[in-house]
This record gives C-alpha cells, sequence and structure tokens, in this order.
C-alpha cells in the first residue's frame, strides 16, 4: 500500500505541478499574484469541454489549442490590467485584491454562459483504460496529466535556459531593478510570462475534467488555493520549483488520504505555513525574504 | 543604565574588537579593530566593498556580527536589536535616505524624539526642523522632499533621539559646494556638543573638513589609523587607492 | 464640510429605507412567495435545480390564473420574490429578513441545502414565518420547540439512509456480507448518515464488522489511494456516502483504476441519472447499488405532472441544459405542488394554519415524488425512506433500475457479488 | 476644537445612525451585517491600514470567535457577555500562535495568514472534534438568541472600535506603526520597538474581529463551520475598508456604506448581474481609486478624518 502510495502521489502531484507552473512564473517574473488563476484554469477545462461535445476533439489536440488560444488571449488582458496596478503603491500586496476582482468577474460570466451545474468530458476521450505500473492500477488520465506535465516542465526549462526572452525573464526575476536600468524592455517580458502563465493555467485545466471527475465554473477558488500551496512550498518565483512542490503536495495528500483521511486538507495549509517560516524562500529557494 | 556623560579616563566611547562578518563565502569584515574617542569625528574610507558600511550596520544593529564584539561604555552590545541601541544613545544615517514616506517631516521626527532615550523627551522638533532648513517643510509627507532634504531629514531624525554616537554613511554626495560647508560646520558643532561622530564619506575634501583622524579600510581590515595628512603618504594605503583607482 | 457630506449619506440611506417600506393591503392582488437561490458559489449546482423546479410550477399556476386560495376562496395569482445569495450565509441571512420584513411575502421558501437553510430558521422564528424547506435535512432543525419550519423535499439525514443500514443487516447474512466498508464526507448530511449506519451495524449483532470507517474532506475529488486502501481492508461491501461531485468523482477513479467490489452503494446516481451517466459513463455505473428517489420510481401521480410529463416540460422551458434536470428539480417542483394543495385547504393565511394544512397533508398527497408525510411535531420529512436500487446493464449500451430493497417494493433481482 | 475631540465627534455619526436605523427601517439582520462589516473593515485598517500587513485569512479570527463565543455557551455553560470574552481570548490565543507570519513579508504574509485561517476551518470542522466544536454538523444556540441586545452590543463594540481607531490616528503609538509600515529598518532606527508594536497591533485587530465573531455566532445562533469560516468575511472587509481609504477613521465605514450598500441594491434589484458587477467593482477600485475615496474627497478639498 505504502509503494501505491507514493507512486499515486508522484503522479498526482506531477499534475499539480503543472497547476501551479503557471501561476509560478506569473508571480516570479510579473511580482504579482494572480488570483484568477484557476479561473483560467476552469475556462481551459470548459474549452476542452466544449471542443470535445461539439467537435470530437481529443483532448491531446484541444490541450495545445487551449494553450495558443489562452495566451493570445492573455496579451491585451496584460497591457490593460498590470502596467495600472504597477503604478500603484503596493503593487504586490493590491495585486491580490485586483485579481480576486478578476476572478469574480470571471466567475460570473461563466455562469453566465455554462450554467452552474457540473460537466465532464467520458473517460473514453483519452483512448485509454486504466495503465498498469509496477503490478498496480492507475487512472490513465493521471498518467497523462502527468506527462503532459512534464513535457510542460520541459518547454519552460527550454524557454528559460535557452531562448534569450527566457535569459532576459530570468533577469527580470533575480534583478528587477537592474533589469530596468539596463534597459531591459521589462513589460514585454513581463507580458510575455503572463501569457505563457495564463496559457498552461487553460493547458492544465483541459484534464480537469478527468482529473476532478467533473467541472464547474465555481471550482476555480480552490484550484488557485492548492496552485499557492504547491508553489509555495516548491519556492515562490521558481518556476522549476514547482515540480518539487508539486511532488511534495502530491505525495503528502495521498500519505494523509492513506492513514488520516479525514485530515487530509489540513495538511496542505499546515505544510504550507511551516515552509514558509523554516524556508520563507521555499524547498529550493536561495533568496530570503524576510520583513 | 549607560551613562549619559562620557566615560572619563581616556576610556574609549566605542570599542570595535577583531570583528568579521561574513555574507557566504566572502568576508566583509575581516578582523576590523578600531577605537573611538568620547567627542571624536573619525573618517572611515577605503574602496568600494572595503567594508565600511557593513561596519556601521553591525555597530547599529542591523546585522549581528560572526566574530569578533562591539563594546559600548566598556559593555558588549553585537546582537543588541536596533531599537535598544538607539535607547543607549547610537544611531546612524543612510547612504541612500529612508524616511518614512507617507508621514510628514515634523511626524517623521516626532516618531524619533519619541521613542529615543527616555531622557530625551523635551525634543524641540521644531527647532531641529528649522536648524536643517526643513521647518517650511514640516507639514509635507517626507515622499515630497528631495534627496538632500531628505538626507538633511535622515539626520534629524537621527539627533532627535539624542545619540552619544552617530554613525553617518556618505551625507555629501550629492550636496552642493555651498551645502556641503554647512554640514560639516553642523557636524563640528555636534561633536562640540560631546556626540561622536563616525563618518563614512568618499569625498576626501570633506573628511578633510570634519574629521580629526581617518581609519582606511580595506578587505575588511583597517590598514591606517591617524590624521588624514598621515594617511596620504602611507605606501600601503597608496598601494590600495592607486590600485583600485582615484576615483573614490 | 465632511460632517454635512456624512449627514447626506445617512439621509439619503434613511429615505431609501423608508421608501423600500411596502405597505400591506387587506385584500392580495397577488401572493407573493419569497425565496433565495445560490447562481453561483458552492451551493449552485444543488440551488438551482431547486429553484427552477419551483419557477416552472409558479409558472404553471399563473397560466392557469393563480393558485387556489381557500381563504379568499379564488385564485389569486403569484408574485415570485427570489433574490440571489451566492451561497454566501451573510448574504442569505439579511435577504431572507428582506424577504420578511420589506416584501412582507406570504410564503417563505428556504434555499436548498442545510447551510443556506440554517441561517434562515432564527429569523423564521423570530418572525414567526413559517419557513418552506424544500431539501435542507439538516437532523438539528427539526426539533418540538421550534414549529416554524416543514421539510418537503426528502428525508430527514438521519432517516435517510434508514434503508441501507436496513439492507445490510437484513441481506447482508444472506449474501455472504460480513466486512462492510464506510467512506463518507464529513459535512452534516453524509457524516449524519455514517454515524447513523456506523450505529445500527454495531448495534445489529449479526457479525458484521465495520473494517473501513473514513471521513474525507467534502472537497475531495481524488480517490485513487482511498480507494485502494480500501481494497485494502478487503470488504463484502462498500457505503460511499458524499455529494453528488465526490460520488462522481469516486466512480470514475474506481473504473480507472479498475478495482471492482462485490457491492458497492453511493447516493446520487439514482437521483442524478442522465447527469451521471455522462459525467461517470454507463459502464461505470453498472451494478451500483443507490438510493431509489421517489422520483426515479415513476410513482402514480394523482396530483400534478407525471415524472415524464414534468421532465417534458423541464426541457421546454429551460433548453440547453445549463441546469440540470435531476431529483432536486423534482423536489423544488413537489414543493410547488405541496404549497398549492396546502392553499388550497388551508382555513385561514396564518403562518401556523397554513402548518396545519402541510401537516395534513400527511399521508394523503400523492405526486410524482411519491407520497408525502411529515412528522407533525418537528416538521420533519419522514414519509420517503428512500428503496435502494441497483443499476444493471441493458441492452448494448445502456443502463436499467431495479428496486431491490425493501422487498416488498423489490422490481427485480439483484446481482451479488456484481461481476 | 482639539483634533481629538472633533474625531470623537464625527465617529459618533455612524454609531448614531446604525443605533436610530432599526426604527425606521425593519430589516434588522442587513443592518446588523452593516455593522459586522464596519467593525471587520476597522480591524482590517488597524493591522492593514497602519502597519501594512494583508491579513486575507482575517476571517480566521472571526470563525475562532464565533466558535470561542459558541463553546463557552455550549460547554461551559457561560452567559453571553463572558462568552464574548472568551470569543476574544480564542482569538488572541490564535493571533499569539501567528506570530511568527510577520517575518515574512508582502504576498507570503498574505498567503500563509490565509493559509492558517482555512487550516483553522479544517479543524474545527473535522468530525473527529464533534464533542467540542460539534465538527461538521453545525451550531445552535436557541437559548441564548436574543436579536436585540445583541445588536445593542454589536454597537457598542462598533463605537469602541472607532475610538480604537481615533487613538491609533491621534497617538505615538498609531505614529510609530505607520513610521514600522513605511520603513521597518528605519523605525528600529528611530527607536521603535518594531517587533513589539507589531505584534500589539495584530493582536488589537484579532480582538476586534473575535469579539465581532462572537456577537455575529449570538446574532444568528445557528450557523455552520463554513458561515464564519468564510473567505468572503476576509474579501469583503479588505475591499471595504481599501475602498473607504486605509489609516482613515471614516474610510472603512463610508467603505461599507457604499459598497455594501450597492451589494444589497443589486442583490435584490438584478441578482444575476450580481457578482459580475461586483468584480468589476473591486477591479476598478484597485485600478483606479487605490488610495480609496476618502483621498478623492481630500483632492476635492473636503476633509474627512
Amino acid at each position: 500500500m505504502l509503494g501505491y502510495t507514493i507512486l499515486a502521489g508522484l503522479l498526482f502531484g506531477l499534475y499539480f505541478s503543472l497547476v501551479g507552473l503557471g501561476l509560478n512564473l506569473v508571480f516570479g517574473v510579473v511580482r504579482i499574484v494572480n488570483l484568477a488563476h484557476g479561473d483560467f484554469l476552469m475556462l481551459g477545462a470548459f474549452s476542452a469541454y466544449w471542443l470535445f461535445s461539439l467537435f470530437a476533439v481529443s483532448p491531446f489536440i484541444s490541450v495545445v489549442l487551449v494553450f495558443v488560444g489562452f495566451s493570445i488571449i492573455a496579451w491585451p488582458l496584460y497591457y490593460l490590467l498590470v502596467p495600472r496596478l504597477m503604478a500603484t503603491k503596493d503593487p504586490e500586496m493590491l495585486s491580490l485584491i485586483l485579481f480576486f476582482g478578476f476572478s469574480q468577474v470571471i466567475e460570473a460570466l461563466a455562469t453566465i454562459a455554462f450554467g452552474t451545474s457540473d460537466r465532464s468530458i467520458p473517460g473514453r476521450a483519452l483512448h485509454m483504460g486504466p495503465c498498469r505500473l509496477f503490478g498496480q492500477n492507475y487512472p490513465a488520465s493521471w498518467i497523462v496529466g502527468a506527462v503532459v506535465s512534464a513535457a510542460a516542465v520541459l518547454f519552460i526549462y527550454l524557454y528559460l535556459y535557452h531562448t534569450t526572452k527566457g535569459y532576459l525573464s530570468r533577469a527580470v526575476m533575480a534583478h528587477r531593478e537592474e533589469a530596468v536600468a539596463s534597459g531591459i524592455n521589462v513589460n514585454r517580458v513581463c507580458a510575455i510570462a503572463f501569457s505563457i502563465g495564463v496559457g498552461l493555467a487553460a493547458a492544465a485545466g483541459v484534464f480537469a475534467p478527468f482529473i476532478f471527475g467533473s467541472i464547474n465554473p465555481a471550482m476555480g477558488v480552490n484550484i488557485t488555493i492548492t496552485s499557492l500551496t504547491v508553489i509555495v512550498v516548491g519556492s515562490l518565483g521558481n518556476p522549476l520549483g514547482t515540480v518539487l512542490g508539486g511532488l511534495t503536495y502530491g505525495i503528502s495528500l495521498m500519505f494523509m488520504q492513506t492513514y488520516f483521511s479525514s485530515w487530509a486538507n489540513l495538511l496542505a495549509y499546515v505544510m504550507l505555513i511551516l515552509i514558509l517560516l523554516i524556508r520563507p524562500s521555499g524547498l529550493l529557494g536561495r533568496s530570503v525574504r524576510y520583513a | 543604565m549607560y551613562p549619559e556623560q562620557p566615560p572619563g579616563n581616556g576610556e574609549p566611547l566605542l570599542r570595535i574588537e577583531a570583528l568579521v562578518k561574513r555574507f557566504g563565502g566572502f568576508r566583509a569584515l575581516d578582523g576590523l579593530t578600531f577605537d573611538l574617542m568620547p567627542g571624536e569625528i573619525v573618517g572611515l574610507v577605503g574602496p568600494n566593498g572595503s567594508g565600511k558600511t557593513t561596519c556601521i550596520n553591525v555597530i547599529s544593529g542591523l546585522y549581528s556580527p560572526d566574530g569578533g564584539d562591539v563594546i559600548y561604555h566598556g559593555r558588549p552590545i553585537s546582537g543588541m536589536p536596533s531599537h535598544r541601541l538607539v535607547q543607549i544613545g547610537i544611531n546612524r544615517t543612510f547612504q541612500v535616505p529612508k524616511p518614512f514616506p507617507t508621514l510628514t517631516a515634523s511626524e517623521n521626527v516626532r516618531v524619533a524624539a519619541a521613542h529615543g532615550r527616555c531622557d530625551c523627551t523635551a525634543v524641540d522638533v521644531d527647532a531641529l526642523l528649522a536648524s536643517f532648513e526643513l521647518d517650511c517643510y514640516a507639514g509635507r509627507p517626507a515622499a515630497e522632499l528631495n534627496a538632500g532634504q531628505q538626507k538633511m531629514l535622515d539626520l534629524a531624525r537621527a539627533l532627535a533621539t539624542g545619540p552619544s554616537l552617530l554613525c553617518i554613511d556618505e551625507l555629501a554626495a550629492g550636496l552642493n559646494p555651498a551645502e556641503l560647508v554647512r554640514v560639516a560646520e553642523r557636524l563640528r558643532e555636534l561633536a562640540r556638543s560631546g556626540i561622536t561622530l563616525l563618518v563614512v564619506e568618499h569625498l576626501m575634501g570633506f573628511i578633510d573638513q570634519v574629521t580629526d583622524r581617518v581609519i582606511v579600510l580595506n578587505a575588511g581590515r583597517g590598514i591606517f589609523e591617524g590624521p588624514l595628512r598621515g594617511a596620504v603618504t602611507d605606501p600601503k594605503v597608496i598601494e590600495v587607492f592607486l590600485g583600485t583607482e582615484n576615483g573614490d | 464640510m465632511a460632517m454635512r457630506k456624512i449627514f447626506f449619506i445617512f439621509f439619503v440611506a434613511s429615505l431609501v429605507a423608508v421608501a423600500c417600506r411596502a405597505g400591506a393591503t387587506e385584500v392580495p392582488k397577488q401572493i407573493k412567495i419569497g425565496t433565495l437561490y445560490a447562481s453561483s458559489g458552492t451551493f449552485a449546482p444543488l440551488s438551482m435545480p431547486v429553484h427552477y423546479g419551483l419557477k416552472l410550477w409558479v409558472d404553471r399556476m399563473n397560466a392557469e390564473g393563480g393558485v387556489y386560495i381557500k381563504a379568499y376562496g379564488k385564485r389569486i395569482p403569484i408574485k415570485l420574490i427570489s433574490y440571489d445569495d451566492q451561497s454566501n450565509t451573510a448574504t442569505a441571512a439579511s435577504l431572507y429578513d428582506q424577504l420578511i420584513t420589506q416584501d412582507k411575502v406570504n410564503i417563505l421558501i428556504a434555499d436548498a441545502g442545510s447551510v443556506l437553510t440554517s441561517v434562515a430558521l432564527p429569523i423564521a422564528r423570530e418572525h414567526k414565518m413559517l419557513l418552506i424547506d424544500p431539501i435542507g435535512i439538516g437532523a438539528p432543525f427539526f426539533t418540538p420547540d421550534s414549529p416554524y419550519i416543514v421539510l418537503i423535499g426528502g428525508p430527514v439525514s438521519t432517516i435517510w439512509c434508514k434503508n441501507i443500514h436496513e439492507f445490510i443487516t437484513d441481506e447482508g447474512p444472506k449474501l455472504g456480507i460480513k466486512r462492510v466498508a464506510i467512506l463518507y464526507s464529513t459535512n452534516d448530511f453524509t457524516g449524519t448518515q455514517a454515524n447513523t449506519i456506523r450505529k445500527a451495524i454495531e448495534k445489529s449483532r449479526t457479525g458484521i464488522k465495520v473494517v473501513y470507517d473514513q471521513g474525507v474532506p467534502t472537497s475531495t475529488t481524488s480517490y485513487t489511494v482511498i480507494i485502494n486502501g480500501i481494497k485494502a481492508a478487503k470488504p463484502d461491501a462498500v457505503i460511499e456516502l458524499g455529494y453528488p461531485i465526490n460520488d462522481i468523482s469516486f466512480l470514475r477513479n474506481l473504473r480507472e483504476s479498475g478495482v471492482k467490489f462485490k457491492w458497492l452503494f453511493t447516493s446520487y446516481p439514482g437521483m442524478e441519472t442522465e447527469h451521471f451517466e455522462k459525467t461517470v459513463g454507463v459502464k461505470g455505473l453498472y451494478y451500483v447499488y443507490t438510493d431509489m428517489p421517489a422520483s426515479i420510481m415513476n410513482y402514480k401521480a394523482a396530483f400534478g405532472m407525471s415524472l415524464p410529463e414534468f421532465h417534458a416540460a423541464w426541457n421546454k422551458q429551460y433548453p440547453g441544459g445549463k441546469v440540470g434536470f435531476d431529483f432536486n428539480s423534482v423536489v423544488g417542483y413537489t414543493t410547488g405542488l405541496v404549497l398549492e394543495k396546502a392553499l388550497g385547504s388551508a382555513a385561514s393565511m396564518d403562518q401556523l394554519a397554513l402548518r396545519q394544512a402541510i401537516v395534513g397533508l400527511s399521508g394523503k398527497l400523492k405526486t410524482l415524488d411519491g407520497t408525502f408525510a411529515v412528522d407533525p411535531k418537528t416538521g420533519a420529512q419522514i414519509g420517503e425512506t428512500m428503496p435502494i436500487g441497483q443499476i444493471l446493464p441493458s441492452g448494448k449500451d445502456g443502463i436499467k433500475l431495479i428496486v431491490v430493497y425493501p422487498k416488498q417494493l423489490a422490481t427485480g433481482k439483484l446481482v451479488y457479488p456484481a461481476p | 476644537m482639539p483634533r481629538t475631540m472633533r474625531h470623537i465627534l464625527v465617529a459618533l455619526v455612524p454609531v448614531a445612525a446604525m443605533a436610530l436605523l432599526p426604527l425606521v427601517y425593519s430589516n434588522q439582520l442587513l443592518l446588523f451585517n452593516f455593522v459586522v462589516f464596519m467593525i471587520l473593515a476597522q480591524g482590517i485598517n488597524v493591522i492593514y491600514g497602519f502597519t501594512g500587513y494583508l491579513p486575507f485569512g482575517y476571517f480566521g479570527f472571526f470563525g475562532a470567535g464565533a466558535y470561542g463565543f459558541a463553546i463557552s455557551i455550549m460547554h461551559l455553560r457561560m452567559t453571553p457577555l463572558p462568552a464574548l470574552g472568551m470569543a476574544a481570548i480564542a482569538a488572541v490565543v490564535l493571533a499569539l500562535v501567528l506570530v511568527p507570519l510577520f517575518r515574512l513579508s508582502g504576498a507570503y504574509f498574505a498567503i500563509a495568514n490565509l493559509a492558517a485561517g482555512l487550516a483553522v476551518y479544517q479543524v474545527v470542522s473535522n468530525p473527529s472534534l464533534d464533542n467540542i466544536t460539534k465538527g461538521p454538523y453545525g451550531i445552535s444556540l436557541p437559548a441564548v438568541f436574543d436579536p436585540n441586545f445583541s445588536y445593542g452590543i454589536a454597537l457598542v463594540l462598533l463605537a469602541a472600535t472607532m475610538m480604537t481607531v481615533i487613538y491609533l490616528r491621534n497617538s505615538k503609538f498609531g505614529l510609530s506603526l505607520q513610521a514600522i509600515r513605511d520603513d521597518a529598518v528605519s523605525a528600529a532606527m528611530a527607536g521603535v520597538n518594531v517587533v513589539r508594536l507589531r505584534v500589539m497591533a495584530w493582536l488589537l485587530s484579532a480582538v476586534i474581529a473575535g469579539l465581532v465573531g462572537g456577537v455575529f455566532a449570538w446574532y444568528i445562533s445557528v450557523f455552520y463551520p463554513q458561515t464564519v469560516f468564510s473567505l468572503d468575511f476576509s474579501i469583503f472587509a479588505i475591499v471595504f475598508a481599501l475602498f473607504g481609504g486605509m489609516t482613515t477613521i471614516l474610510g472603512p465605514i463610508i467603505g461599507v456604506v457604499i459598497l455594501y450598500g450597492i451589494y444589497n441594491l443589486i442583490g435584490i434589484s438584478t441578482p444575476q448581474y450580481f457578482e459580475l458587477v461586483y468584480g468589476l467593482l473591486i477591479m476598478g477600485l484597485v485600478l483606479f481609486q487605490p488610495n480609496g475615496v476618502v483621498a478623492l474627497f481630500k483632492r476635492w478639498g473636503i476633509d474627512v478624518p
């Protein structure tokens, strides 16, 4: 049972790395907390739902469509919201409030458009039954989620470490003021990070109907809170740390579910607080941020 | 608990003993040792990265040292929190002035007056502001002052706490010659009133104007102690400054 | 200047307040029914079908010229005043008060679900309004000292699960069920059920053991390792109690992980069959035992529409599937039917007379939801205990529901163990 | 007139208004909610306005207060007024446990505080604590139900909270808190005991939330864990206080009157667009008036304290 729990935690945790990845990229580069993150994931999930129901588009194709589509939508959104926010006294803190409001708007529009009932994509859309790993069965959706997540992490890694734009992103992440001083178009770098972040959230949403069973417009808040846990544990502002955060979250959640199931949700919050206090920079972080 | 009057019998007010401060593998202070006598104005000079600001940060309690001791009035004070140090008479200014931007200039000083040494409650805030030509800005938020005025506000705030020892981090940079002369006169006045000053400065002219003696730092260690005139002829000092460029 | 501004604001506020006070007239041109719904947030999926069901009833009544009220001896049109509480309890509380004190509604109907109903309780009691509770089935609401509540739509939570434990203790020994696993979501609805079932099994002295007994947070949507844990306890029968979203995730995870249980019960597939077929898939429902609400049993409706008629009317009025058709839709409609019948028999419009009339329907009113029965002391619904059904494969890709317990209602033979 | 006296007079206006309104407007619960949010918004003002720490998990103190109250009534057989004291104690204990969070800055503090609030909710609502908190099954306190008395106590609490903010606006303590908010290092160099003052403000704002949580529990008397541990309480209070203007005496009150007023108007007139309009309002606030309406009044030359 222990082995099963750990492997299930790994798979589940990998999916949650994907869920948190975009949020962390946005925080790292833009220095804002996108509390509407979970709502973008919800929109991605509904897009996949409609693509499947109306045109029978396989989730494997819609994940690409959704990523590209939402990245494009996020671009003007960035210029509409963020530069104005940055001009305020305390953008990091006010971003929490601004994007909470935005999350309300998205949820409201989604409710008006899709109604309140739960929807789902049938499991057969993935064309797979249960997968056998080390002699035990795991849901196909978990394996698919984990694989897509790994691909997304690889994509972000390649972007950050092997492209010019990615190099600039890292410069902005590390020393924002100096990046501004050295003439980097920080706004543009941030807009790209925001677009990719939103795109990743929506792409993660494509698999939400499988992982969560069903989707509805109100699901965003919980996803956002879980994502925050994942990225703080990994290390806030370090996109690749999200993987470690996701795995830690996944394995400990599965552990709690196996042995102390009614307390399963508590663990995430306690872990988040402890990590923040013991290693405020997260498991992988270096720079300490004391008040 | 700490006497207001400077210690007599030639006892130093502040003694820095083999001070070490590390950042990762880098030793910003590496066994620095010197004394400050009551009422003295001492300049702390040296190339960039030689440990001048770090030294002030340790004395004012921002950093706790990794080795050695800071001894004030004969008692070790290293590791004491900043606000306690302020209350026993140690204060400082910042290289980049750090006023409370949303508070008015007068409120900036009043906070300090309220929390400074208990026997200095009767600080005349208006007079203090006036002495730095800030009286007409008293009701303005500090954020609206220019950089030079903010530096003066920093100094006024430090003085409002009634310090015996005042560490001044690069006050002169950015001031015009006329202001420089006034500030130098002001510092000498403070020293005459019994306040000991430790002045970190790049402008040698200014140092020459105000200080009794200088301590030259290099790589976290003192390499010379004595009058500035002596320093400029000291071969070690010359080597350090020529090696790093004289623009300092 | 500042003071004047402030006074002005409060002056305006008071004016608005005064303007809102609507005068009540002696002979009403219309009867005002006040209710709340949650269009968003946690309770939206539960609340909206109930609300739409009720609205459907109101529309049909008004198309006939109103509802017949015995106290006035004629049909009077209904004005439905409904506010959106967004699943927020503080908002719900002040909106209930709004309905009573400002809109002066004649009849107060609670939002769906225990949490949003709970806040209405003290308000209704304070204003001596009867709270008509469609489906807030929290057991603590119904005490003999609170006459101002009556439950319409489903049995109270301690009775809801009666047939589950009776099945286990009656039929279990015959089938060879010795080990039972209970998994529940930790909210008052399913938590109360789990407590009731556990106690009943322990008291039964049948030698049946509860080998797995765990609660999970209601927000849980991944059950894979839990299923694995249950499997490790080697139960003969598994009871999973949760909200629809929990049941859906559980059944999907079960199917995806390839684990099979000999006997598995979950509440909602029988109540929201269409929805479960869409989300879980037909194959994931095979051989599952489930609650069989009266609504699915296609009772002969002596009053109001029959189930197929209602379903057709629903699809006509609410096309597009934004609000799903399910057990809760029936509850909303039934609430209207009970009101219709009670208003047609109550001697006066007094709140307690209305309650008297509703209680008086007990055992007599047969709708598409079965026979309505209510405990006259507490106002709790006790009539409809849910029969247990089993979902069996039918044809190539279909399912059929048969009733398997209680025995006298059985419509088919159960399949045990599930193949 | 001295500044403090003027402030006290001004602060009495909303208290008096909330005391008189039930005479002309009978939806007392709505008025009660107004009072609750006024108090909460002032509590946020104390901690966010004066120290700059955004308490996203403020609802944790509110819920702790509500449960402290309920448990004292149920298990200790207290009467409501002493039970309110227990509500305050519950909130203070929670606040003390969370003091280490002040090592964090900015968004980190807000997120950790949110997690803390949710963690308390998870504990309180766990079925294994059925004997103490009644777990997820909800609380019912019919014996102490007394809407008029509890409304009165809520008004007293509102008055006390207003006085607290007036004290902060006019005292060295409040000035020092603002200094810490502006620059903690400089504050230390001004001799301010940063840690102690910050903790005092934190406890103060926790007491406010705990007490109002207790009064809320008393007034509604039937509630579930998710009723009182609701993120909405944090968000609403923060948005109201921000909308009115932080660090001011009347700002948070004005914020509640305008925004919660609009909230209820939309809720009653066009509920289908409720969430949408509200979300847009919040966004507009941050983007166009981040310093609140009081700052706007100041720009027009109207001085609102």
